[in-house]
């Protein structure tokens, strides 16, 4: 149990690099997210996570999707690119494939993963791009105004779903778990502490990294909210015995979504990511970002003559 | 200009192109230049396809209409043969009952064409061949009749088949039966100009060369979605990667393929990627992202007729329009049109050249015949285009940089770009509309300086392009054309074979298509009273937006949109026709 | 022309709509002519938003750029209304420390503005009311300014709130408590002009127009995925859906939703889609295969500024040339735009009805301020564009029909189209190129037919497509406008009011914006000697096309590209300047 | 076990309905698949079960993907689109909702369905649009000429992919059935009587049918040959235990594409198509073809007034 969400590790540790953590946060426009929105707590555990696992600006790399989630993306220091809407996913890896050096963090919500994106997402998982996405559930379209999201709940009546939604929703975590991601984790917007000890992890897992963030909205998901999900948590680190290497449990413990919603890090095997397996790059030391420049093609023209 | 032009013909997957290539690589031990082509259905195997190789011993650029000879393997190839044939050309073939096929004997008296029936099926079998090898036989009495020396073509199979001896032996046994032309009485012959010596060349085709010349740029990512002309790209890039370490990706589709692009770019690598038409369509919603955030991107449009999946296997021009007109929102972009391999080669280093240094999106244009067309050319000359980045890399500099130095508005549209983490100062690549350290505005007084800034980066492309070239006399020509992309090839043959005849023809080309170098156009409107427009497509698109910029008129325009290239004859008579009409 | 413009300004998500809307709709009862517009960021709460009332005796289509009141909400719009405002007008507000803004109230004087402070919040509070309630408060005191009667105001209240008694009661104290408007001292007073009856009219925004007329029209499906400004069609369909029994999908993404509408098509039903530029983006693939198998195909594009995500919540006519860009391939389209409520209604059914007897894509292009904007327009009549389909639906024809028939090459470009299955003639609906039948062709005699009879439909469209209208002077004008879309709000007003000055002004609006009709354009250049572009746009992308189209040049171009429409006095002085430069 | 694929009343199904089967079948074109290829079989086995289930040509509509599979799709009777690659089943969707009374049948490659289209795969599972869909799993993009799919396994060297794919391979039905779908079957092309029966159960199905072809390419498919095929399959409807109502043991059998292959409908279970479940159309009788007529919009307008 690497988890320090109950210590004061935490805090301290912030402390200690607290010129790290203010550069991520300086800014001095205000944040526009709805007041309550589980936003602010996923962004500031972020840099937190970043900050204690001494990952500075100039290291990072931010890629955001469209939705509330990328909102505000624009009022935090470090390189972003704020994309399109459902593309994260390819941007990120096409990022991290170019300088592997950097951490890449890529964000977006449920809309753009579950449905814009989910090609990207299945894909993504598949080829293992070392990038730590953190997946801003809310449950819904917040930024087009509350539509349903392929993990609005059934029955939930929202915009354009006025008799609310009749399919099964899906469980973001289940599905990355169906499709053997290497590093599967769930977490909650209302406990900084325990989505940065999460994301430390996260940031440390050699290989795609997916972690959900169950995202209280108050603005369009009056149903799962703060206090919905408080009296249903269950985290992951209070149970001993769990083992992170078993992926049959962690599709167990993954599935229920009404009564007991399990947090933590449900699954984490790393395998050794895609550039480690991709054979013309397993024994080069420099980054493709480096290695820009002119390449004699003399042998392969000679193929022609 | 001496041309002889071969065609080899069946169904598709019989064998054709490595016979067609076989025969291309002894052609080029002689010293021949050659251009070929290969026509194909959208099937894996059936259907009628050929492979033609057109050779002089000066180079030639265009394919003829008609060929001298026709290397039927089997009977969809000879019943193609007919049509494909010059009057007076010959057809070599093993179908032992030709006769039964209605009306061929009586058309191709009319037509004068020799028949020469080769029993190749049976020497194949007894030299213990299979049914591919009677195109070896086939292929040796070819030679034979070509009068081309025996040593040269086995030397090639010997090459080709040397790791395999016993295939190799049963095939030069089928090739020596075949030159040996036993019991063919009449054998005809083709009487070749011959070279006085042996160019320096090289055979490749025009998606080879786009890779080499990318990998010479630079280039050290490559991600692509397989579709047809592009496909072969990926091969290439895939099957040399090991040598070049380069990452090759092949993505589950062609928005990630965008994607993935615009990420390595933005980090400040040089990567590229390439499609067809319909691939495109998908890119399209990443280009315009690219524009808004300035970040370089580079995308081969590999073109085949649409809409829709259209003549997958065939040729055109078709897509200049949609990649200029696509990708919603107003920026500036530069559309590139390939010719032949040395353009390929060329063109994408300059590709990635102005993508970087004018911080925009560059779309290549290539087209299916220049894709998969092997001709001989000069040997690439390496490090004639230096790499040019426009990146800020001073040290001091990126120590001092502002934040809004990035897309700061200034006179020319290209503000500082540098790589995330060179500098303390980092920058927001948004696409929401920005300010110029990329923070997010929605102010009308802050929003136009900025749209501003990016628009006028399209007059600064425009000065940094270099101006079309013209190919023939410089001015006052009999007869003018203008063009683009493959357009090129027929025209250096049409021009030296007019004059030939006394007609003074000139052409000037565009290598970058968009925006238009409008002056060079203007002038050449002034200097030459009969300007026609040669172009791949039904609307004559590029001409649309010469005349639009010009304000002049062709007075003809030649345009063609069934999959098929502009042959070296119809552009003749055209020009035939025009001069005395 | 008399018009009053009142603007509720705040920060978004602080109820400044619905205040505007009861305003709204209490002026309707009176018998006003509306327009409104809502502007606000891509946030869902915070940021500076306003929403403006502009209302007249007479119709009015355009907003004024500075109002007569402005209605602060808070802080921020507080803070945002001194420039909003024309010089002389009134501020009402509920801010305690607005003299602590720095500058505010020097600069309030110096425009001669009044401000007026009335303590909202604690009057809501007293009566139990919360804070939303302030904005009654203010409304009521904004409805004494106006010196409407006080019954008409609270009658909408109590429509509005008539399931919540108890809201009600404290809304309706909240409100008279404004409308006393106690201690206010030196009262100021608009003194509006009376309609003399109240006219039948609906108060009604673009989008929902477009939906009714859709409905009207026979449409029984529509698919989307949300983006803004087109999410509110998808809104209203889902909401009528019981009513209307259509089939309404939000789909997984816009690809989706193209393949959905172009299968629920080819079936026979009636089925559109909406998205905004990023969205079509997406769609273009499919838009190229309804062209391919000429299935008819409707898509509203309701435009915002680009590139990328842009201004997401703010206007412009940006994706003309996108649209007609677009798509792999050369086939034929159809451009609509849409301007008013009204055009949306009719437009929309002549949309399905060239689709279908055309067998063409209609892209129909909407704006934000076209698709958000709620104005009173008459209400609409029904049928009186009857569904026309161009199906073949005689039994005996039906029985006689070859599958041929189905892409038969004729003159007019457009065969004979039969819902599978009504007929024991099938038919290949093939993406690629093929004969008349559907079945697959790659040889160039084939190819070139059908082609040439899909783009020969470019003329029968042409010819199908009504005219451009011309609005004020038939000709001879003083001063004269091409336009399409939005534009033509602004230039209704702008033509009224310079007449009133005694400045001749007409305008040459296009509904069906490509392919161009282009004689009007050029007789309209004949005809009238300052013709002029109003575009909202960077490149006057339309412009350029009429342009290219007639030969001719605009005097000058008014072009608009910072997310905002055209205001009636920025028009109305850009006439001045070229009447008296 | 309602599989009639080891009797003779499938022969003499056909042979009382030759008129139906003729119909699907004319064509003086030749096909073109090369010699040996799954394709023939899979066409063959269509057409008869539409000839079994009595669907004549004009009650059914063919929706064909591009790839491999969806040539020859103009060398038969009926209506068809053959549309873009990767966007069958939304297609197939659209049609469907519109005429509900057709027998939608779409077809599409291992490429096009897990690669270009996955997106419209989840989604047409989630929403169980009444589609039967004939997944041409050939282990490779053929029509490209032999790249690695999704689907191609581990190790093998394709076009493209030189040193071999070293991703694990997607499995086609599992991946349905951890969407939950409502029907999932797999079969054989070598075996036309088994995929007859097969895609009989699959156009009775209501809702959207998943049938997983595994075809053999001989061309760009060396490996799982129809011998490497012939040695590993097993037939559930030998299994007389199987609960076709049971997903875990659905998910259970699907999983080995190694030793034991495993054929049949691995899963059933209608639950009301999406048409069914639409609250506007639940009671409706006609089919939005035939609805298309001027609507009267007085009502709503009214609300405007
Ligand atoms: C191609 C495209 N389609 C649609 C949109 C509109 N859009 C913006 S955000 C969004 C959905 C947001 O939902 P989600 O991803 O869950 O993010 P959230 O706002 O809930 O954080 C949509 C549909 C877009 N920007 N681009
Ligand atoms: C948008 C788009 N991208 C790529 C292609 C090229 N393409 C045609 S078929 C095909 C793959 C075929 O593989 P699969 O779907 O497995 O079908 P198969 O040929 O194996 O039957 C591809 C990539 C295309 N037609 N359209
Ligand atoms: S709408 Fe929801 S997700 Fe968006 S900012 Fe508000 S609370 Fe947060
Ligand atoms: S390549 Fe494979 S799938 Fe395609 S026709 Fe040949 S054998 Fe069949
Ligand atoms: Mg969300
Ligand atoms: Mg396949």
């Amino acid at each position: 149990m690497n988890c320090n969400c109950h210590s004061l590790d935490h805090i301290n540790g912030i402390l200690d690099h607290q010129d790290v953590y203010l550069d991520f946060e300086e800014s001095d426009e205000k944040l526009t997210w709805c007041s309550g929105c589980g936003n602010y707590g996923i962004q500031k555990a972020v840099f937190r996570a970043l900050t204690l696992e001494n990952i500075p600006v100039k290291d990072a790399f931010f890629c955001y999707d469209i939705g509330c989630s990328g909102n505000e993306s624009d009022k935090h220091g470090g390189n972003t690119i704020h994309g399109l809407h459902g593309r994260v996913l390819p941007l990120a890896a096409g990022a991290v494939l170019a300088d592997h050096r950097k951490k890449v963090i890529a964000t977006a919500g449920d809309g753009a993963t579950f449905s814009e994106g989910i090609n990207h997402l299945v894909h993504t998982i598949r080829n293992d791009y070392p990038v730590v996405f953190v997946l801003h559930n809310n449950e819904n379209y917040a930024l087009t105004t509350g539509q349903a999201s392929s993990l609005t709940r059934e029955g939930q009546k929202m915009n354009a779903s006025p008799d609310g939604v009749f399919a099964a929703p899906m469980n973001a975590c289940h599905f990355a778990l169906s499709l053997n991601a290497t590093f599967v984790a769930r977490s909650f917007s209302g406990d900084v502490k325990h989505m940065t000890a999460i994301l430390q992890q996260a940031l440390r897992h050699n290989g795609f990294a997916f972690v959900e963030i169950m995202q209280v909205c108050p603005t369009y998901n009056k149903t799962t909210s703060q206090e919905w999900f408080l009296e249903r948590i269950k985290y992951l680190e209070e149970q001993t015995e769990y083992d992170k290497m078993n992926i049959d449990e962690a599709r167990k413990v993954s599935q229920d979504l009404e009564e007991n919603i399990t947090m933590g890090v449900l699954y984490d095997n790393p395998v050794g990511n895609f550039i480690e397996r991709l054979p013309q790059r397993r024994d080069k030391q420099t980054t493709l970002v480096e290695e820009v420049a002119p390449h004699d093609v003399t042998k392969l023209l000679a193929t022609f003559r | 200009m001496n041309r002889t032009s071969i065609k080899i013909a069946g169904s598709s997957g019989s064998g054709l192109v490595i016979t067609g290539q076989m025969m291309m690589h002894a052609l080029k031990q002689k010293g021949y230049y050659m251009n070929s082509d290969r026509e194909y259905p959208s099937l894996i195997k059936g259907g009628y396809a050929n492979y033609q190789v057109d050779f002089s011993v000066v180079p030639i650029h265009s394919l003829s209409e008609k060929v001298d000879l026709v290397l039927a393997v089997d009977r969809i190839g000879l019943m193609n043969s007919l049509d494909a044939l010059k009057s007076g050309g010959i057809i070599v073939h093993d179908d032992d009952r030709h006769d039964r096929i209605p009306g061929l004997d009586a058309k191709a008296k009319a037509k004068n064409i020799t028949m020469i029936h080769i029993p190749a099926r049976k020497i194949a079998h007894d030299n213990g061949g299979n049914e591919l090898m009677t195109n070896m036989v086939t292929l040796g009495l070819t030679w034979r009749i070509l009068g081309l020396p025996y040593e040269v073509i086995a030397a090639e199979i010997e090459k080709k088949f040397k790791n395999k001896p016993k295939l190799l032996e049963i095939d030069l046994k089928c090739l020596a039966a075949g030159y040996a032309a036993e019991e063919i009485e009449h054998l005809p012959e083709i009487k070749l100009e011959h070279p006085q010596s042996v160019p320096e060349t090289i055979l490749v085709e025009g998606n080879t060369a786009v890779c080499l010349g990318a990998i010479h740029g630079g280039a050290r990512a490559y991600f692509a979605y397989p579709m047809s002309p592009s496909s072969s790209i990926l091969s290439y890039m895939a099957a040399t990667a090991h040598q070049t370490g380069i990452t090759v990706k092949q993505a589950e589709d062609e928005i990630t393929v965008a994607q993935m692009t615009l990420g390595a770019m933005h980090m400040g690598t040089r990567a590229f990627c390439a499609t067809s038409g319909g691939g495109y369509d998908l890119m399209t919603e990443t280009v315009s992202l690219a524009a808004m955030i300035e970040t370089p991107f580079v995308v081969v449009n590999c073109q085949r007729p649409g809409p829709a999946t259209g003549l997958p296997t065939w040729t055109c021009q078709g897509d200049l329009d949609m990649v200029i007109g696509s990708a919603h929102g107003e920026f500036p972009r530069i559309v590139i049109g390939l010719s032949d391999p040395t353009s390929c080669f060329e063109l994408m280093q300059h590709a990635f050249n102005l993508a970087e240094t004018l911080q925009t999106v560059v779309i290549v244009l290539t087209e299916k015949v220049v894709c998969e067309t092997k001709r001989t050319v000069p040997i690439f000359e390496q490090n004639t285009i230096p790499i040019k980045r426009g990146l800020v890399t001073d040290k001091d500099e990126l120590e001092n940089l502002e934040p809004k130095d990035r897309f700061r508005i200034n006179e020319s549209g290209v503000s500082k770009r540098w790589l995330p983490g060179t500098s303390p100062a980092y920058y927001f690549a948004n696409s929401d509309e920005h300010r110029e350290d990329g923070t997010l505005t929605e102010a009308a007084e802050e929003v136009v300086p900025i749209y501003d800034k990016r628009m006028r980066k399209a007059q600064t492309i425009l000065q940094a392009l270099p101006e079309p070239q013209i190919f023939g006399t410089e001015k006052d020509a009999d007869i003018s054309f203008v063009g683009w992309g493959s357009t090129k090839n027929v025209m250096l043959d049409v021009i030296a074979a007019a004059k030939e005849k006394g007609i003074s023809v000139n052409y000037l080309h565009y290598d970058f298509v968009w925006p238009l170098k409008v002056e060079a156009a203007k002038q050449f409107f002034a200097e030459n009273e009969k300007v026609c427009l040669l172009e791949g497509n039904y609307l004559g698109q590029f001409g649309t937006i010469v005349e639009n910029g010009t304000g002049e008129k062709f007075l003809k325009k030649f345009l063609k949109y069934d999959g098929r290239q502009f042959f070296f004859e119809e552009v003749l008579r055209f020009v035939d026709a025009i001069n005395s009409p």
